[in-house]
C-alpha cells in the first residue's frame, strides 16, 4: 500500500468527508429479485450489489449430498462494468477466494441440519464495487438468507475497520483501502457474540490490531440494525417500524 | 395455457400483441461510461457501458470496436448453473449484438484513433439479473438505452503515437436508434414479449429489429418450431409497428435528465 | 457492411458472374464417411461441406435422454484451415451459435418422436468456407439424414438472397456477405411449406424484406431438387435417373 | 482374428505385411497454401497448410516456426466425442510431427524474415475424417504431400522493419520426404498397416519413419503391449523398405499436375 | 480426539501451543534462483523462485511484480484430483502471497527497471508434494526461505531500451521475515500446527503472519465455524511471540552454507 | 537439432566428463512420501523426480472401472520451477504425451488382472529436469509400484542412448539433447527381455539405429541394477546389501 496524500484533513474528516467512525450511506432492500426464493440489494457507500438466495432445495450432482446437513454454496461475482477497468467475466482466483470466505462467513449462522440432503445456494452479484464489497455482499446474502426463511441462529453483519494516516478508522473505502496502510474486514454475529470473517492486509502492532478489530466489532452492530431494518420494513411495513421506534 | 391463447387470451390478461411496462433507470453504476436498468415486466437486466483502447478488427482497421456480452445470473431464475455462457446465452449476446450492429447505431468510423492499430473500443456487458421471459427484448433495450446515455472518454492522439485520456467526455456518435421486437408462436397463434411460462410452451420464436427509419436490420428464428412465410410477413410488419411504439418510449424514459 | 466496389455490372451480371436468380454450382455426394450411419458432401460455391449423422443410438450421459422422444445434437465446426486466415481449432461463438440454429433448422423435419430416448448426431464440418457455409451446410445435414434412413417428414433445403448494389439477389457469396448491404439465409421445408431457419443481417425496406424473402424460398426450391437427385442417384443409380427424366 | 493372423491371414486378404490401397488428391482447399485428401484404405484425412508470419520459437530464433496439429473429427467414428484433442490425438499429432521436424523435411533455416522477431509461421492441420486404423501413417502421408504440393506466399521486410505478402508465390523449401510405416503386434505376428479392427486387438504397435536416404529420423512404440529388441530391429528394415516403396507412390501421386 | 484435546492432549503427544519439528533444505533445484525444500512435521513443500522480466501489473508501474502459486500435488495424499487449482488451494496460495505482498518482504520498489514498462517478475511456485496438515505456515515457511536463499539475475537497461541480463547475480531486496502462525479451534481448545488428522476435525481456522518487527501484516480466519473476540485476541499474542520463535528458527536453519 | 561445438573431445570425454558409456548419477531413495502407498525420488543426472503411487483403489467415477483388471493411470508433469524459463503449470501436450507413452511402458510389468474393478494411480513429478527425464520418470514410478507391493511380472528400468558429434553415446544429457543429432529413450524389462518403451528423434542410419538400441540396452540393465539396490536398502536396509555384496 502506498500513501501519497493526506487522508484525513485537520478536522478529521476523511475524503469523503466521514469523521473516523462513521459508516458509509449503507441502504438494504429486501426481495428485489423476484424468481428468488430471497433476495437483498445494497448500496453501501458507491458499492451495488444484489444477493439472490435459491433453496432449500434438492442438490445436484447428487453425489454433493450430505446425509445429515444441507450443503451451503455461495458464489461472488463481479459484473463486467463492476470496476474501474473492465473486469473479465471468468471468475479470477480473487472471486474465488472471496467465494470461499463468504460461504465460511454465513454458515455458523445457518441451522443447515435442519436440512438434510439438501444445498443452499447463495449468489452475489457486485454490479458495483466500491472498497469492502465483501463485506457488502456478507450484509446483503444474510439479509436475502432471513428473507428466504432458512432457519437462522442470528444475522450476520460485516464491515471493515483499518488504518489511514496512522489512525484507526471505521469502514474502509477504495480510496482508502488502495493508500491506507490496513484493512481488516470482519463479520460478526451480534446475539452469538462470534466472529465468522476476519482478515487482514497491512501492518498493525498489537495495540492497533486490537483497536481496529474493536472499531469493526461496533460497525458490525451498526449495520445489523439497518438489516433489522430493512427485515422489518419488508414484513411489517412502515408502520410496525414507527411503532417499534416510538 | 395453449387453449387459453387459441381464444386470444393470455394469464396475465395481455392482448396477445400487447408489451408488458417497460422500466428504465438509467445511470445506476457510475463507474460505468453508460449504464441502464431495464424492467420488462419481471425480467430485469444491467448493461453496463465501458470505454477503453485497443486494437482494431481483422479487416475493420479504420474503424471503433464494439464487443457484446451476456450473463444470466444464477440469480435469475432457480434453472441457471453459473459458468461459461452456454449455448442460449451465446445465442441472445449474438442477436442483441446484432441489432446494435447491422443498424450502425453507433458510427464505428469515428471512432478510429490511429488507423489499422488504437480504436476505441467499446464492450457493452449485460447482466440478467431476473428471469420471466424475453430476455432479447429486455437485453437489447438495455444495452441501446446504456449507450443512449453514455458519455465516452475523449482520447487523443499524441506526438510519437502515444495515445491520452483527456479527462474531457463526449456523446457517442449514434445514428439510429434499433428496436426489436420479438414474438413467439403457440399453436396457431403468434403473440408479442412472452413471459417464462409462455416461453416454456412456445413452439417458435422470432425476434426482428427495425431502425428509426422502420427498416429492418436483423432478425433471428429460434427454437424448434416453424413459421410460414406469412406468418413472417405479418411478424414483420408488426415489429415495424410495435419497434416504433417502443421506440417512443424508450427515448421518452431516457430523455429525463438528458 | 461496406460498400465499396460495384458488385452488379451493367450486365445485371455479379463478380463471380452469375445473373441476380442464379445459384453458384452445387454438387451433393451421398453417402461418403465410412464409418457414418448416414453422410453427405456438398461443393456450393467454394464451400467444402462434410456431413455426417450418427444415430438413432444410445443418450451419454443417460439423464440427457427423453422418455418420449429422440434427442437432436448438432455441431457445426470449421477446420483450421477452411477460412482465409487460420481459424483457431476451438469453437467460435459464431460456431456455437449456427449449431444451435442448424439444429432447429433441421428439428421440425424429423419425427423424433419415433426414437424414445435415444439420441442423433449431426456433425457438419467446413473444410474450406465461402458465403453461405450455414446454409450449405443443413443443405448437407438434412440429406446425411435421409442416407441414415431416419424418418422424415420432408427435406430441408436452404439458401439465402441478399441485397448488393441496392438490387435483391439469390444466394449470396463471400464477397456480397462482405460488401453487400444485407443477406437472409432461409432454410423450408417445400412439403410442409414452413420456414425453419431465418436470419438477417442487413438493412431492408418492406418491401425488399418481403422479395428477398420470396427469392431465398426460390433458392430453396432449386437446392431441393438438387438434394432429391442426389438420393435417387445414390439409392437408384444413374439409370433410374435417367428413367425419371424421361 | 488373432487366429488368422497367426496363419498369416487377414480378414481383408491382405498379406501381414502389404498395405492397403493409397489416394491422395491434392488442391482440394483452394483456400489453404496447401492441402491434401489421403484415403488410406478407409480411413481418410484431410491436410491443409496455412502461412502467416510470426515470431519464431524460444531458442530457434533464425528459424521459421512449423505448428502441426490433428483432430479427429466425430464424422469419423461412432466413438469419437467432439471436444479439445484427447491424450490419443496429442500423440499422433505430435508423432506426426516429429517425423516432419526431425527429418528437416521443410528447411526452416531459409524462413526467418528477422532473426528472433518475425518468422514464417507454417501451420499443418489435419481434420481425420474417417477412422479404419493407422491414422498414423494415413494423417502423415496427408501432411507430407499437402506440405509437397504447398505454395507459400513470399513475405518481404521493408524498411523500418514492416514485413508484407508480395502477392509472390514459392515453392517452400524441402529437403527431403518423410514416411513413416506402422506396424502393429497381434500375438507374435507383427502387420503392417492395421485396421481399426485390427488395432481393436493389437498389444503393441509401432511407428518408424525414414527419410529419402532411408535413413531413420523418428520412432514410437505405443499400445500397452511389449517388443523383443529383435522384433524392433527387424520392424526398421521393414519400415525402410516398405518407406522407400510408399515414397515412391507419394512422388507419383503428387506429381499428376506439377 | 476432540475429548482429548479438551483435555489438553494431542495425539502426537504435543503441546497445544507447540509447532512440530522444522526441517529446511535449501537450493535443492539449481535451475531455480532459489529454492527450498520444507518439512514440517510431516508436512512436505518444495518452493522455488523463477525471475524473469515482464510489465507491471497495472496501478503499480513502478515495482516489480511478485506473482505466488501453489499446486497441491497429487503425490500429496490419496483425496487430491490432478488438476486446476481448487478454492482451497487458491485461498492458500492467496494467504501465503498475503504474508510476503503486506509485510512488504521483498522491497519490490527496488526492482522496476523501466517504470511502467519492464520490471523484474518474480515467480514463487510452491509444489505441495506430501499433506499432514497446517500447509499455510508449510507453504509461507518454503516461500520464505526459498527468497531469502536466492540469488537474482541481474538486469541492465541499455540503451534503446534493451533489457539485458548481465549474467551477474544480486541479493534479493529483503527487509523483514513474515512468519505465518496457524491455530485451530476444536471444541474450546486452540492448538497450533495442526495435523491433517487435527484439521480434520477443527472447527475454525486462524492464519496470523507478523514481520521482524512482531507487527501484523497479514490475518485469514477460515473454516466454517466461529471465535470470540478474545481468542482472536489471544491468537494474535501467541502469533507475535511463536512467529518470533519460528523467525529465529528460518534464520538459523537457512544461515547455513550462507 | 544444431550441432553448434564440439560435445566430445580428444579423449573421448563428453561436456560432463563422462565417456560414451557412462551413466550420469543416479541415486535413488524408496519410500519418501508419507502418505503415498508407494514412492521413489530419484536424482538422474540434474533430474529430481518424484514419484507417488496411490493403489489399488476404488475408481472413480465408477463407469471408469474395469470388470477384469486394474485401470493404471499416470502423470507425469513439470514443476513450474523445473524448467530454465519457468514452465506454466498447465500440462502441456508434451506431458500429455509422456504421461500416455510412461503408463504404456510401465503396464506390461504389472499383474493388473489380480486387481479387477480397481484402479491404480501413478504420480510422476519432476522437481528438476534435465536431458532424460522420461526415462528418469518412468525408472522411479517402477521402483514406487515396487514399493506399494503391487503384483509384478518385472522391474522397468529406462534409458536413452544417442548420436553425439557423429558416436553413439549413453544416457544423453540437456546439452547433448539440445545439440546432439539423435536421441533414443528406451524402457524394457530386463527378465522378461521386452521393450516397453522406445522412441527416436533424429537421424541414424541402420547401424547406428541397432547400436544406439543395443547401448540403450545396456543402460537398462545398469539402471535396474540401481532399482535393485534401492529397493533392498529400503527393505532389508544397509546390513543386508552389505552381507549380499559380500
Amino acid at each position: 500500500m502506498v500513501q501519497t496524500r493526506s487522508l484525513i484533513d485537520e478536522h478529521g474528516r476523511r475524503t469523503d468527508g466521514r469523521t473516523m467512525d462513521e459508516l458509509r450511506n449503507v441502504k438494504i432492500q429486501v426481495g428485489i429479485v423476484k424468481n428468488a426464493d430471497g433476495s437483498a440489494y445494497i448500496e453501501f457507500g458507491k458499492n451495488r450489489i444484489i444477493a439472490a438466495v435459491y433453496g432449500p432445495r434438492e442438490v445436484h450432482p447428487k453425489h454433493l449430498a450430505q446425509p445429515d446437513r444441507c450443503v451451503l454454496r455461495c458464489r461472488y461475482h463481479m459484473s463486467p462494468f463492476s470496476t474501474d477497468t473492465r473486469k473479465n467475466p471468468a471468475p479470477s482466483r480473487r472471486e474465488v477466494e472471496i467465494s470461499k470466505v463468504m460461504r465460511e462467513a454465513l454458515e455458523p449462522s445457518l441451522m443447515l441440519e435442519d436440512y438434510p440432503r439438501a444445498a443452499i445456494d447463495v449468489f452475489v452479484e457486485v454490479l458495483q464495487a466500491d472498497g469492502g464489497s465483501r463485506c457488502a455482499g456478507i450484509t446483503a446474502a444474510s439479509v436475502a438468507l432471513a428473507d428466504a426463511g432458512i432457519n437462522m441462529r442470528d444475522i450476520v453483519p460485516a464491515c471493515a475497520a483499518g488504518k489511514v494516516d496512522g489512525k484507526i478508522v471505521l469502514d474502509i473505502n477504495d480510496v482508502e483501502d488502495k493508500e491506507g496502510s490496513a484493512d481488516m474486514p470482519l463479520a460478526y454475529m451480534p446475539h452469538l457474540e462470534r466472529v465468522t470473517l476476519l482478515q487482514l492486509d497491512g501492518i498493525l502492532n498489537q495495540e492497533e490490531f486490537n483497536e481496529c478489530l474493536d472499531k469493526a466489532l461496533q460497525g458490525c452492530k451498526m449495520i445489523y440494525e439497518i438489516q433489522r431494518r430493512a427485515l422489518i420494513q419488508k414484513y411489517f411495513g412502515d408502520e410496525q417500524e414507527l411503532k417499534e421506534e416510538s | 395455457m395453449r387453449e387459453a391463447i387459441s381464444r386470444s387470451k393470455r394469464l396475465d390478461g395481455r392482448d396477445l400483441d400487447e408489451m408488458r411496462t417497460l422500466e428504465i433507470e438509467l445511470g445506476i453504476i457510475g463507474k460505468a461510461d453508460g449504464s441502464s436498468r431495464v424492467r420488462l415486466g419481471n425480467s430485469e437486466v444491467v448493461a453496463g457501458v465501458k470505454v477503453e483502447t485497443g486494437e482494431p478488427f481483422e479487416g475493420l482497421e479504420n474503424k471503433g470496436a464494439l464487443i457484446l456480452s451476456a450473463e444470466v445470473l444464477p440469480t435469475a431464475s432457480p434453472y441457471v448453473e453459473p459458468g461459461p455462457p452456454d449455448e442460449e446465452t451465446i445465442e441472445l449476446a449474438r442477436v442483441v449484438d446484432r441489432g446494435v450492429r447491422e443498424s450502425e447505431m453507433v458510427d464505428l468510423g469515428k471512432l478510429a484513433l490511429i488507423p489499422g492499430k488504437v480504436v476505441y473500443v467499446i464492450f457493452v456487458d449485460c447482466s440478467i439479473i431476473n428471469y420471466d421471459g424475453n430476455l432479447f427484448d429486455a437485453s437489447s433495450y438495455a444495452v441501446v438505452s446504456a449507450l443512449m446515455s453514455s458519455k465516452l472518454p475523449v482520447f487523443e492522439v499524441q506526438e510519437g503515437e502515444a495515445v491520452v485520456n483527456t479527462g474531457k467526455k463526449m456523446d457517442p456518435p449514434l445514428t439510429t436508434i434499433p428496436v426489436s421486437i420479438t414474438a413467439v408462436k403457440i399453436g396457431d397463434s403468434v403473440i408479442l414479449d412472452p413471459t417464462a411460462e409462455e416461453e416454456a410452451c412456445m413452439d417458435a420464436r422470432i425476434t426482428i429489429t427495425t431502425n428509426s427509419e422502420g427498416k429492418f436490420a436483423a432478425l433471428q428464428k429460434g427454437s424448434t418450431g416453424s413459421f410460414t412465410i406469412d406468418q413472417i410477413k405479418k411478424a414483420a410488419e408488426i415489429a415495424r409497428i410495435k419497434g416504433e411504439e417502443v421506440r417512443t418510449k424508450i427515448k421518452e424514459l431516457t430523455s429525463n435528465g438528458h
